[in-house]
């Protein structure tokens, strides 16, 4: 239990990545508007990257640092931007569609129209 | 270590207000900007950190090509808005704002909200403190080994020989959120080119920055693809920037995006994980084991399967900034 | 040497963070763009600068990064706010230059 | 160190052809665009081949392990196949060719003009990639890696829900991909926390170091809580039915039988091979309780449905609860009970008959929108004359859900309820039997409906291909034909299995 | 002659830091967006060239300092441009024009 290691430099980014992803979540939950959804999960990703840094730095401090978590904190970030390229296409699809930018209220009957002959 | 003690806990202050910006900013457009400073700050800790590769990739697709991926939802949404004759005329007058600020949801939601964040948050931080301190890591096992991969830098070692099949099955979720994208253009305009039709004043200065960066644009690609092996760099970052200045010149009118039906795009998305794919499958024959090298040739192959993700990350990322097709195939 | 960088990173840190007061208030989106390119150029400064203090020779690459993809962040927004999305802030309301000569009378011809 | 591949150990080297098969097969469609008619079914059929041999060197030779690049655990990537893997690969190639028959009447690469379809096209590549996916999550042995297979699995699987175009699956399938990133972010969270404290990602070297401390507790929580998300497990459940129900019915059928059983086989690979002493009565009893709530909000949901194809979405919901039963009887920390190995094979039992069962329904209520019109619970009378063969499916697959013999649910069930009842937890008996209660109303309310003789007979509004309702009739026979030969895939379940041995733990 | 080149350094990149001051100064202080302008391209520009300037003799490779000039040039490229294009978007939507202390 060593809650000075906070302080330390990874401490201190792993606190800050902590704090993000709360921020994130919050934004999450409260922002109705799409785009608005979509930053705060790439918040959150965000948020989690920057504590796995802290956690690598930990193991070697100073350049360098442990190359493993480097690695999957990149291909993190790219699984991430494709993740947004799909939402921010279907929000944009959405808001030609039906000009809403924001999800329904309650999960409305998905529109499986009856293909009446 | 820390020669200056106050930067950090100042960079960690300076990127929670941005992110905090992000989310409680009134209007849409503000929170894009905040987000992409944020992402820049982020650029900044990881340098402060010592991950150069993972700031390269941050500054690259967190604070780029992410940032300009909303901003231009952001002024779709705007035209879209506009089409339907909606009541905000879009971007003209002192705060044009395209989207009105969204209302927050009830007290209920809003403090469901803040106990569950502020768990998350508490939960993480306790997580982070009990971190034991002589923290275990990988780092003697990866330097031990490093001469077997042929690659000087670490970070490249671990993305492309020691955990191959990871960046495999990445650069395939890549190529299947450019699927996701393209199957939701409407049916007549399939086969169409990606994203609006761009048209640029012949000699004013988008043209002109559209004719000048990309060069520079090439010729950091190609040295950030080179570096790779020795230092911080690789596919990942050299694709993204090839990515961007190839979309500057398709902003500036001046390059056409090849229609979705072209044979010569389809090659280019696929020839990355195809080329990593058979390189993976003769590593049976060779080593005994898919995606084995055997060290003598290794850094060939390294370089081989790099070459081949530059191409299709590159042609990934800009069609997928570029969004699905909108215009009627002629 | 470093001590006296990572001081210069901080200094710089703090008036660029001023620049978010911008962001919040900006009354137009290009005041608050403009911020962020204030931001991004602060940003440029300050990577090179921990860079050299923290002897790590790939911060400069990321420097480099950041200003090609700040200038392609700049074009975007631009583009966005003309014609949405499609056309060149240039190419239109050209029209509207030669009323501005006329009611600014000491201004200097504008050179298009 | 590299052992020569062809040699013994045959079997591990195929595992990474699992993954790269479908792989290649996405990356051979794109490029052939409208001349890509029958490379799909070709390598369904290849990877049920490749499936029964994984499954077969696993019977004859044990656990398969095979060390991606030669690169050993701490540093590389390891696949691991055991029993269970070998199951789940199994079902997922069983399911995927029936649904790869059917889905070729509505999905053609090429149009009738000879243009290329941009749905009859992209449906292939995406479902390729959602059996990429699924073979990546079932074999890997490392949790970073599982993670990327889940999210190909989440990025393959959201285009499908919106493949027809209609603007109503939107909402639903950014709704589902909210959710789904939500998941996987928090579950790499803990992940990384994991590999903070012992330094390692891989499955087998963290279950030998994970210590029963405040920090693996939180990792548990987090990875859980992200794959509740995933799974659509009680409290995180709202995205599935419009999702599902607003899908192609074989885009449907393959998300609710296979896409969410990915996460809650993860949830088992952890409780049981991770975390298993850090199972203890709270934990198993909160997870028993959201499967006990979603049993009886899914059904009672079921029950209030107009639409076939919502009906049988929220069915998924309840039929999920029944898997999450297993935890309470299966682990909860209670001493080595000779019944807890049957609670655990119950529960996969479970998972594999619903996905052979769903399956069908899913195809089944397809066929009837596509052959008369709609969906409609209400109008469905003389259905049963005009399309004997998918009521008749219809029958059996309901057999399983509500856990009737000979059914596979039954033999699932059977083993949950004697767990239950042998350690005297009546509270979760009641649950099952009430669930089986429910399943029972919601699928007669449908059948004898579709029995009804109508005043006029129902006429087809379009012919329905004989292929496509016998792919229907076999996936409900498979579903029926594991309750009556249990034994094999139960021998094979036990091989390598964390909870496998009779005499309870490890 | 370290001292010297020391002394380059702290001069020139205190300078820059002084000019990134009065930027953030004239963005937050300036009435309207075309005033603001200059704040975005003239003083960050020359910030960044007195940094750039300043750190040059740190650099151990003549090749880095080099590449340290090609950032400055991109920065001082990106900001002429943009700020054409902000101007002329500021214009052509007709936003108020500061006239003048009236």
């Amino acid at each position: 239990m060593s809650v000075d290691s906070l302080f330390t430099q990874p401490g201190l980014y792993g606190v800050t990545g902590a704090l993000a992803i709360g921020i994130g979540v919050y934004g999450l939950i409260v922002r109705p508007h799409l785009v608005r959804k979509i930053i705060a999960v790439n918040m959150v990703g965000s948020g989690v990257f920057l504590l796995f840094g802290a956690v690598a730095d930990r193991a070697a401090p100073g350049p360098g640092g442990d190359p493993v978590p480097h690695a999957m904190i990149i291909t993190g970030i790219v699984v991430a931007l494709s993740a947004t390229a799909l939402a921010a296409t279907l929000t944009l699809r959405l808001s030609r569609e039906t000009g809403r930018t924001a999800l329904p209220p309650e999960p409305e009957d998905p529109a499986v129209q009856d293909k009446e002959s | 270590m820390t020669a200056f003690p106050l930067l950090d806990p100042a960079l960690c202050f300076v990127i929670l207000t941005t992110a905090v910006l992000a989310v409680a900013i009134r209007t849409v457009f503000a929170a894009v900007v905040s987000f992409i400073v944020f992402g820049l700050l982020m650029a900044i800790a990881w340098v402060r950190l010592g991950a150069v590769d993972v700031a390269l990739t941050e500054a690259a697709i967190g604070a780029g090509l992410t940032g300009v991926l909303l901003l231009s939802t952001v002024a779709r949404i705007a035209k879209h808005r506009a089409d339907r004759g909606d009541d905000v005329p879009i971007l003209e007058g002192p705060e044009p704002d395209p989207a009105p600020t969204d209302p927050l949801p009830g007290l209920a939601t809003q403090s469901l909200a803040i106990v569950l964040s502020a768990a998350v948050a508490a939960a993480l931080v306790a997580a982070v403190a009990l971190l034991p301190v002589p923290a275990p890591g990988l780092v003697a096992e990866v330097g031990s080994r490093l001469s077997e991969t042929g690659v000087e830098s670490p970070v490249t070692a671990v993305l492309l020989a020691y955990r191959g099949y990871d960046t495999l099955l990445e650069i395939v979720v890549l190529l299947f959120a450019l699927l996701g994208v393209w199957s939701l253009t409407a049916d007549a305009r399939w086969g169409g080119q990606p994203g609006l039709r761009h048209l640029a004043r012949p000699d004013g200065v988008m043209a002109y920055l559209g004719r000048l960066l990309p060069p520079i644009g090439l010729l950091v690609g190609v040295y950030l693809f080179w570096i790779g092996g020795y230092r911080p760099g690789g596919a990942f970052q050299a694709g993204t920037v090839l990515a961007a200045v190839w979309l500057l010149a398709v902003m500036a009118g001046l390059v056409p995006i090849p229609k979705v039906s072209g044979i010569r795009l389809r090659l280019a998305l696929v020839i990355g994980p195809a080329v990593f794919l058979a390189i993976g499958l003769a590593g049976y024959p060779l080593h005994g084991a898919f995606l084995g090298y055997p060290p003598a040739i290794a850094k060939v192959l390294i370089i081989l399967i790099e070459a081949g993700l530059t191409i299709s990350i590159a042609t990934i990322l800009g069609l997928l900034v570029a969004g699905a097709p909108e215009e009627r195939p002629s | 040497m470093s001590e006296f960088l990572l001081g210069a990173a901080f200094f710089l840190l703090i008036t660029v963070a001023g620049g978010l007061v911008r962001v919040v208030l900006g009354p137009d989106q290009a005041d608050k763009m403009m911020a962020a390119q204030l931001l991004s150029s602060g940003g440029i400064a300050i990577l090179l600068i921990v860079g050299v203090g923290l002897q790590l020779e790939g911060a400069i690459d990321v420097a480099l990064v950041v200003a090609l993809l700040a200038a392609f962040a700049a074009v975007a927004f631009v583009k966005g706010t003309s014609q949405a999305g499609t056309g060149d802030p240039e190419a239109v309301g050209v029209d509207q230059l030669t009323t501005l000569r006329q009611d600014a009378p000491q201004g200097r011809p504008d050179s298009p | 160190m590299p052992g020569v591949v062809w040699g013994p150990d045959v079997g591990s080297g195929l595992l990474a052809l699992a993954v790269v098969l479908p792989v290649a097969g996405a990356l051979l469609i794109l490029p052939l665009g409208r001349h890509a008619e029958r490379v799909p079914h070709l390598l369904f059929m290849a990877g049920l081949v490749l499936a029964t041999a994984i499954a077969y060197h696993v019977w004859i030779g044990g656990v398969l392990t095979a060390a991606i690049g030669g690169w050993p655990a701490p540093l590389g990537i390891v696949l691991r196949a055991d029993g269970l893997s070998a199951v789940m690969l199994l079902t997922t190639a069983l399911v995927l060719v029936p649904v790869g028959i059917f889905a070729a009447g509505e999905f053609q690469p090429r149009t009738a003009d000879g243009r290329e379809s941009r749905a009859g096209l992209l449906f292939w590549p995406l479902m390729m990639g959602v059996w990429a996916g699924l073979n990546g999550t079932f074999l890997s042995n490392d949790l970073f890696n599982i993670y990327v297979a889940l999210e190909l699995l989440t990025l393959a699987a959201v285009p499908l829900v919106t493949l027809e175009g209609k603007a109503g699956t939107l909402a639903a399938a950014l709704r589902y991909l909210l959710f789904a990133l939500l998941g996987s972010l928090l579950y790499m969270l803990g992940a990384a926390l994991l590999y903070g404290t012992h330094g390692t990602l891989d499955l087998t070297l963290l279950a030998d170091r994970v210590r029963d401390d405040a920090s693996a507790l939180i990792a548990a929580a987090l990875m859980t809580a992200g794959l509740l998300a995933k799974t659509a497990m009680f409290p995180l459940h709202l995205w599935l039915p419009p999702a599902h129900g607003g899908a192609p019915a074989a885009a449907s059928a393959i998300l609710s039988a296979l896409v969410v059983k990915a996460s809650f086989y993860l949830v088992v690979r952890l409780w049981f091979d991770l975390f298993p002493s850090l199972l203890d009565d709270t934990g198993a009893t909160v997870l028993g309780l959201f499967g006990a709530a979603a049993i009886l909000s899914g059904s009672v949901l079921a029950l209030r449905q107009a639409r076939l194809k919502l009906l049988v979405a929220y069915s998924t919901l309840a039929q999920l609860g029944y898997l999450f039963l297993m935890f309470p009887l299966a682990g909860g920390g209670t001493e080595a009970q000779p019944w807890t190995a049957g609670a655990w094979s119950g529960g996969i039992f479970h998972a594999v008959s619903h996905a052979f069962a769903k399956a069908s329904l899913f195809l089944g209520a397809g066929i009837l929108v596509q052959g008369i019109g709609h969906d409609r619970i209400a109008d469905l009378r003389g259905a049963a004359r005009s399309l004997p063969m998918v009521i008749a499916a219809f029958g059996l697959s309901g057999l399983s859900l509500m856990g009737l013999p000979p059914s596979g649910g039954f033999i699932a069930k059977w083993l949950l309820l004697t767990t239950a009842m042998a350690s005297g937890r009546w509270g979760w008996a009641v649950v099952m039997f009430a669930g089986g209660l429910l399943a029972a109303t919601y699928v007669f309310r449908v059948l004898n409906r579709a029995m009804a003789t109508p005043e006029q007979p129902l006429r087809l509004v379009q012919p329905v291909h004989q292929s496509r309702q016998l792919a229907v009739l076999f996936l409900a026979l498979v579903s029926v034909l594991l309750g009556l030969v249990p034994a094999i895939p139960f021998e094979l379940l036990q091989i390598g299995g964390g909870l496998s041995t009779v005499e309870g733990f490890r | 002659m370290t001292a010297a080149l020391d002394a380059i350094t702290v001069v020139f990149v205190l300078a820059g830091c002084f000019f990134f001051l009065a930027g953030n100064v004239g963005l937050l202080r300036f009435p309207d967006t075309l005033t603001r302008l200059h704040a975005l391209t003239k003083a960050d520009n020359l910030g960044l060239g007195l940094v750039v300037i300043g750190l040059m003799p740190r650099m151990d490779h003549p090749l880095s300092a080099l590449k340290l000039l090609l950032v400055w040039a991109l920065g001082m490229l990106a900001a002429a441009t943009v700020g054409q294009l902000i101007a002329r978007s500021v214009l052509r939507r007709g936003l108020p024009i500061w006239k003048g202390p009236q």
